[in-house]
């Protein structure tokens, strides 16, 4: 029963969405209603789908999350019943170039078709020029960098590329008057954190937001006493965490241990702060961010994936989980929407570079989009850089509330 | 400034009580050993699984962390030290560095990858105002614990049987054992207190930056290992003079220099100590006997 | 004859050497050629024949001139990032004259600071001469982490811990970002280039080894008064063992990034350079054919346990520390002679009954 | 048991005296005033020595009298705290053991120093190290310098080993030799590195009597084939009487007798401080 209700669901709103107009971008699902089982454009066969990233190792806990988000969307794919399924192998490259190739590697010889990774920037760059010449379709679900994308047509990324998150933040500071004194925090080792500073800094030079304080800190940093005492004599009135959610968590506790309580504003690597274990979530109230993803949203496609998740991982997904999640989906939706254009597809037996001109082909086309739990209507431009619109929460009593 | 500077002895006093594990190990087993950062981590783990989990007072925990430590650092020597009491140093090193892969990858497995935020143990009490800056109740429990730890361990060493025992198996072991004295018990005893010790920096340093994850230990371990040799290895107040000095000059460096170059200046201090003292701070200069 | 029977232990052991690589090189280039390789292990032969390179290399200092080296892999991240920059500024030129322009100023660049770095830590003993080798890895790690270079027209531009001091045209291209790397390079590196530049190392340390040099550089290791009173300046050949070693670094570093697009300064931290110093001593302290052997099979291995999936590096550390263990300790090494000496009678009886 | 023919020793312009047969010759080695202290203990105090050029000489004295601690000043193991050394009649102030053994001195050790993982030829050839003429790149490209000067050498090593006739033993590594061969092998080393003075730190230790017999013979058979001077330090009185022309009897880290070996026999002192007490 509850199967049949889950496949209902995910064939009826999750699968994707096309819109033969790609005017504003909420596409409500043009065929939602048949679903994948449309007549003449069948979608058959066995999907090779490979995930590469990081499942040991200290960045272990991005990799597993995207592991385990694309995990529960294979399961509910080849659950659907519909001819179509995805055979899935996760490999682990422990955020390490040279290992994230060998992984790739590994992936081939097992016959890999398409790839939903490499989950962080430094491998997923090493891997995209392999996989640019050996032609094989990427689609990363967390690499945000542009550097991931530029001059490889084959790669695609699912998450916001930096730039865009920079300049929505400090558009989103400045329209709402939340400050004028801003600090930034951001970590330079990290292509991430620095590429949304950058976009953000200059952003906000032109809406008149005053920089008062820049401090950086690198991966191994536990420490910011430094940073925030920077922060808080230069009287910034609000810090700007372009960072992951275990240094935020340091930063806000050290803060509080400071008696420092300016605003906090991050972004969508932010998310994911109120599931650590053990983390004191008061220190979190009033904490503003950017995510496109956020697990307390009540849509049903998120609530159904939170609750999947949550049972079967014992943990609420973080956005990392979402993007692996939708990876998978977005993926199955461009066959999906070739089938439908071309009379079927059979994908069993494939070769890679079949199915990476197919998959570039679908994910330029102007008429495609798909919906996930990080967006609706994600579209993507030649460049390979997703289009969807992040939300602003705020944390309130420890739980997000939208702004 | 001041308030840098207190950062600094903070930092440093947790530094010092992992540099004491280094060093009281290395006196006695003449060993490098790798694996003493992955014991604070593990530290830090019980005792956060033991207050979140069991639900245990703070103190509890602190003591089932030592407790669990000792036993560990107890085993590993046993298993893995013990039969290469012959072997060269280089052996020994390289098995502590499978060592502490060993306990950073049984960590992931038993507590997985997901970061853990340790609960601070302070929250009750206030912070003190003291010439216009603040010093945390934390700052003040991790400069006192590392003033009664060294100042316990030196009358430990000098004033009872056991740690004369110890100083004497670290001078030469050889004539220790012709003393009566039992070499391989001594020994288990060093690693049991340096693991002892490796706990209390564990809750310390999950304290402090309330991130606990399978690889928090290794980066303090090696620093910690620094400020050892920096202070002089082997000996016991130049673990804490290293540890406390090496933390005031990375909080300095990384408030008014650069805060990625915190950790270049840091070692690079340590160069130019080695350099005029090629012993470190404290060491024993040995000459070689010709 | 019994004159040159010296001489021709050294030099069969060396031939040994070059014969094991060159075997390497063909079986690996005809699966290759063939197509009866998997890809997994096609893209590792570069870097298999890049961390043999570092053990070798390494073992020169650990082995020959026994001194623990902690800090290799800075000299191979200093030749890494210089061969990605030779290599942007002649992208005009043919690919193996830059790959081989590349190595040669990666390699030389990392003798320089082996040398300059040499002068402080060639002073110490022992563990404290480990520490500071160590340190000086980390120095190099944070050093690159501030550096940023870019290209245009005007040539190359550098910057220190400041990405917007770089003064570049709006048409320059970043070729090195601080913390984030070099990105973009272009992969020129070749197995056969790779198998070249091993061989080369290789007749350079064993040649250097069997030497009036290598002969002084070993009696400072094995007794530093003795050499002394022989008239043997311990730092100079101390000196030279170590700038030769970081060289060879540098140039095993340069290859290793022209074979892959992104680098980033932590791939050279500390653990890069336990990871060589494990194949050197499990490999056999100066002893160059183990160090070979070892570095390959332990560049595989955890490739080879992926199956164990969450459990290969678990696994990885439990084979190193029995390694350890059954290889240093006399009763367990025994046991394990008597244990292959009663397998391999069983294995002869078994066949005398057949 | 051989006796060497008593010298006449006569007086150079110093404090010191060396046999007639090198007074016209300069000296190989001449101290004056030496001493050093170990953290405030005076350890040597006002030693005086000149060695003739193909002198042997004697260092003798009781157990911690100061001998070896004199052979480390004259190597500059140990920088004095006072004195001179002059080596061929130059200052060695501030020099190193690299620079010593470069102007003439080699040694043995009293506690044996031998490159232990390498062969017996090529302990020999590092003592040969300084007269290799070959380049380190010659040797790294197997220039033709190279196998010139490694067949030079080898040849040389064989030669030098003969004199106690272990060429046979030139492939056996240091540390497998019996110590009597460890030894000599010391000496055939310090013989390589071409000094004008050669000091012998207890050369017979450990030896029984014929192996004495036959030290003392090559000892004598090194200096007459090489024209070197010898200063040996050696508990063996019967070497010691039996090779060397002058002795200097050390106590304290003082000299109480310097003087033949009939000299030294006679003199109550020495009697006394070091003859008494070793066979008392």
């Amino acid at each position: 029963m509850k199967k049949k209700l889950l496949s209902l669901i995910m064939t009826g709103a999750l699968v994707m969405a096309m819109t033969a107009c790609g005017g504003e971008g909420t596409a409500a699902g043009g065929n939602g209603g048949s679903g994948a089982a449309t007549g003449s454009g069948e979608l058959t066969g066995t999907l090779k789908l490979g995930v590469i990233g990081p499942l040991t190792g200290g960045a272990a806990i991005y990799g597993n999350a995207v592991a385990n988000g694309t995990q529960i969307a294979v399961d509910e794919i080849n659950a659907m019943g519909t001819g179509f399924t995805i055979e899935l192998n996760a490999q682990d490259d422990e955020h390490d170039a040279e290992k994230s190739v060998n992984a790739y590697h590994q992936l081939q010889d097992w016959g890999v078709q398409a790839i939903a990774g490499t989950v962080t920037t430094t491998p997923c760059i090493a891997v995209s020029a392999e996989a640019n010449s050996d032609r094989v379709f990427m689609l990363t679900p967390s690499a945000s960098a542009t550097s991931v994308t530029e001059d490889k047509d084959n790669v695609f990324q699912l998450c916001f590329a930096d730039p865009n998150q920079g300049s929505a933040s400090a558009q989103y500071i400045s329209d709402n008057n939340l400050a004028t004194k801003v600090a930034v925090i951001y970590n330079n080792a990290d292509a991430y954190s620095t590429g949304i500073y950058q976009t953000f800094k200059a952003r906000a030079a032109e809406l008149g937001l005053e920089i008062v304080s820049e401090t950086t800190f690198t991966d191994d940093t536990t420490d910011f006493s430094v940073q925030v005492g920077d922060a808080q004599s230069n009287g910034a009135e609000l810090v700007f965490l372009p960072i992951y959610y275990t240094p935020a968590s340091l930063i806000l506790q050290q803060a509080a241990a400071a008696g420092y309580a300016p605003k906090f504003f991050g972004v969508d690597g932010m998310d994911g702060i109120l599931t650590i274990e053990g983390f004191d979530t008061s220190l979190a109230e009033g904490v503003m961010l950017l995510t496109p993803f956020s697990a307390d949203a009540t849509d049903e496609r998120t609530v159904n994936f939170v609750k999947t998740y949550t049972e079967k991982f014992g943990e609420v997904p973080s956005q990392f989980a979402a993007d692996g999640y939708d990876c998978a989906y977005a993926i199955m939706a461009a066959l999906q929407f070739y089938a439908d254009k071309n009379g079927g597809l059979d994908v069993t037996g494939m070769s890679a570079e079949q199915l990476c001109d197919i998959l570039i082909s679908v994910f330029t086309d102007a008429d495609f989009s798909a919906d996930g739990v990080t967006g609706l209507g994600m579209r993507w431009d030649a460049n390979g850089q997703v289009n969807k619109e992040p939300k602003a929460v705020v944390i309130k009593d420890g739980v997000y509330v939208g702004m | 400034m001041l308030a840098h500077l207190i950062n600094g002895i903070s930092l440093g006093s947790i530094y010092a009580i992992i540099a004491l594990g280094y060093t009281m190990v290395y006196g006695i087993a003449k060993m490098l050993n790798f694996a003493h950062g992955d014991v604070i981590m593990v530290g830090g783990y019980i005792s956060f699984y033991s207050m979140t989990l069991l639900g245990l007072p703070v103190p509890i925990a602190i003591l089932a962390a030592v407790f669990v430590c000792t036993a560990l650092g107890i085993v590993v020597e046993r298993l893995a030290y013990k039969p290469l009491r012959a072997a060269t140093s280089l052996a020994v090193l390289i098995t502590a560095i499978g060592m502490s892969y060993f306990l950073q990858n049984a960590a992931l497995l038993i507590w997985d990858a997901n970061p853990k935020a340790y609960p601070n143990i302070f929250k009750n009490f206030e912070a003190v105002e003291f010439a216009g800056a603040r010093i945390s109740p934390f700052a003040i429990v991790a400069i006192a614990a590392n003033l009664v730890i060294m100042i316990a361990l030196t009358l430990f060493t000098t004033r009872t049987k056991v740690g004369k025992a110890m100083r004497a198996v670290s001078e030469d072991k050889g004539a220790a054992t012709l003393m009566g004295i039992n070499v391989n018990f001594t020994i288990s005893l060093t690693f049991a207190i340096g693991s002892g010790l490796a706990a209390i920096a564990g809750v310390l340093l999950c304290t402090a930056y309330p991130t606990l994850m399978p690889t928090t230990g290794s980066m303090p371990g090696i620093k910690a290992f620094t400020a050892a040799v920096f202070g002089g290895i082997g000996s016991i107040p130049g673990a804490m003079i290293g540890g406390i000095l090496l933390g005031i000059i990375e909080i300095l460096a990384r408030a008014y220099i650069s805060s990625e170059l915190a950790d270049a200046i840091v070692f690079g201090v340590l160069i130019v100590v080695l350099i005029f003292r090629p012993t470190g701070l404290l060491g024993k200069q040995v000459h070689e006997k010709v | 004859m019994n004159i040159y029977k010296n001489a021709s232990v050294a030099s069969k052991k060396a031939f040994l050497n070059y014969a094991i690589v060159i075997l390497f090189f063909v079986v690996f280039q005809t699966l290759v050629n063939t197509g009866s390789i998997t890809s997994a292990l096609k893209g590792q032969l570069i870097p298999i024949v890049c961390y043999m390179i570092m053990a070798v290399s390494l073992n020169l200092v650990v082995g020959i001139s026994g001194e623990l080296s902690l800090g290799h892999a800075g000299f191979m991240s200093v030749g890494a990032f210089t061969a990605v920059i030779v290599s942007a500024l002649m992208s005009g030129a043919s690919n193996s004259s830059r790959l081989f322009v590349s190595i040669l100023v990666g390699a030389a660049i990392a003798a320089l600071a082996g040398f300059l770095i040499g002068i402080p830590v060639l002073r110490l003993n022992g563990d404290y001469l480990a520490i500071v080798t160590l340190a000086f890895g980390e120095i190099i790690k944070n050093i690159l982490n501030c550096l940023y270079v870019g290209i245009d027209d005007k040539g190359v531009h550098f910057a220190f811990n400041n990405p917007n001091a770089l003064g570049m045209d709006p048409l320059g291209k970043e070729i090195i970002k601080g913390p984030m790397g070099a990105v973009g390079i272009k992969k020129i590196a070749t197995f056969p280039a790779a198998v070249i530049l091993l061989l080369v190392v290789l007749i350079i340390i064993q040649n250097l080894v069997n030497s009036r040099t290598g002969r002084a550089i070993m009696a400072i290791r094995d007794n530093r008064i003795a050499a002394e009173s022989m008239g043997l300046s311990p730092m100079k050949y101390k000196m030279l063992a170590f700038t030769v070693s970081a060289s060879m670094a540098g140039a095993a570093g340069a290859i290793y990034a022209l074979n892959i697009s992104t680098l980033v300064p932590k791939k050279f931290d500390f653990n890069t350079s336990i990871l060589v110093l494990v194949f050197v001593v499990l490999g056999g302290i100066g002893n160059m054919t183990g160090s070979l052997i070892a570095a390959g099979v332990l560049v595989v291995l955890p490739e080879l346990l992926r199956k164990f999936s969450d459990y290969r590096m678990l696994v990885y550390a439990i084979v190193l520390i029995l390694v350890m263990l059954v290889t240093n300790n006399e009763k367990l090494k025994g046991r394990l002679d008597t244990f292959v000496k009663k397998l391999g009678m069983r294995i002869s009886k078994g066949g005398r009954k057949k | 048991m051989s006796k060497s023919p008593e010298v006449k020793l006569v007086n150079v312009p110093s404090p010191n005296f060396v046999p007639e047969k090198d007074a016209g010759k300069p000296l190989v080695l001449e101290a004056a005033h030496l001493g050093i202290d170990f953290g405030g203990l005076v350890a040597v105090d006002e030693f005086n020595i000149g060695i003739g050029a193909t002198e042997i000489c004697g260092l003798i004295g009781p157990n911690g009298a100061g001998k070896t601690t004199i052979f480390n000043l004259l190597t500059k193991v140990y920088e004095p705290t006072r004195g001179t050394i002059m080596i061929g009649g130059r200052d060695t102030h501030n020099m190193t053991p690299v620079q010593v053994n470069q102007m003439g001195i080699a040694r043995t050790f009293q506690n044996i120093r031998l490159f232990d993982k390498l062969s017996v030829e090529e302990n020999v050839k590092i003592g040969l190290h300084n007269h290799i003429g070959y380049h380190t790149l010659s040797g790294v490209f197997r220039l033709p310098a190279y196998w010139k000067e490694e067949k030079k050498a080898h040849e040389k090593a064989l030669e030098l080993l003969d004199i106690f006739g272990m060429a046979d033993l030139a492939n056996v590594t240091a540390d497998s030799l019996p110590y009597g061969a460890q030894r000599r092998l010391e000496i055939v080393r310090a013989l390589a590195t071409g000094p004008k003075l050669l000091l012998l730190d207890e050369p017979a230790a450990g030896m029984n009597p014929s192996e004495t017999e036959e030290l003392m013979n090559n000892i004598r058979k090194i200096r007459d084939e090489f024209q070197i001077a010898i200063l040996l330090i050696e508990h063996d009185m019967n070497l010691v009487m039996g090779i060397c022309e002058s002795i200097v009897v050390l106590n304290f880290g003082r000299i109480i007798a310097k003087g033949t070996p009939s000299q030294i026999q006679g003199n109550p002192q020495v009697i006394e401080a070091y003859l008494g007490t070793h066979r008392g």
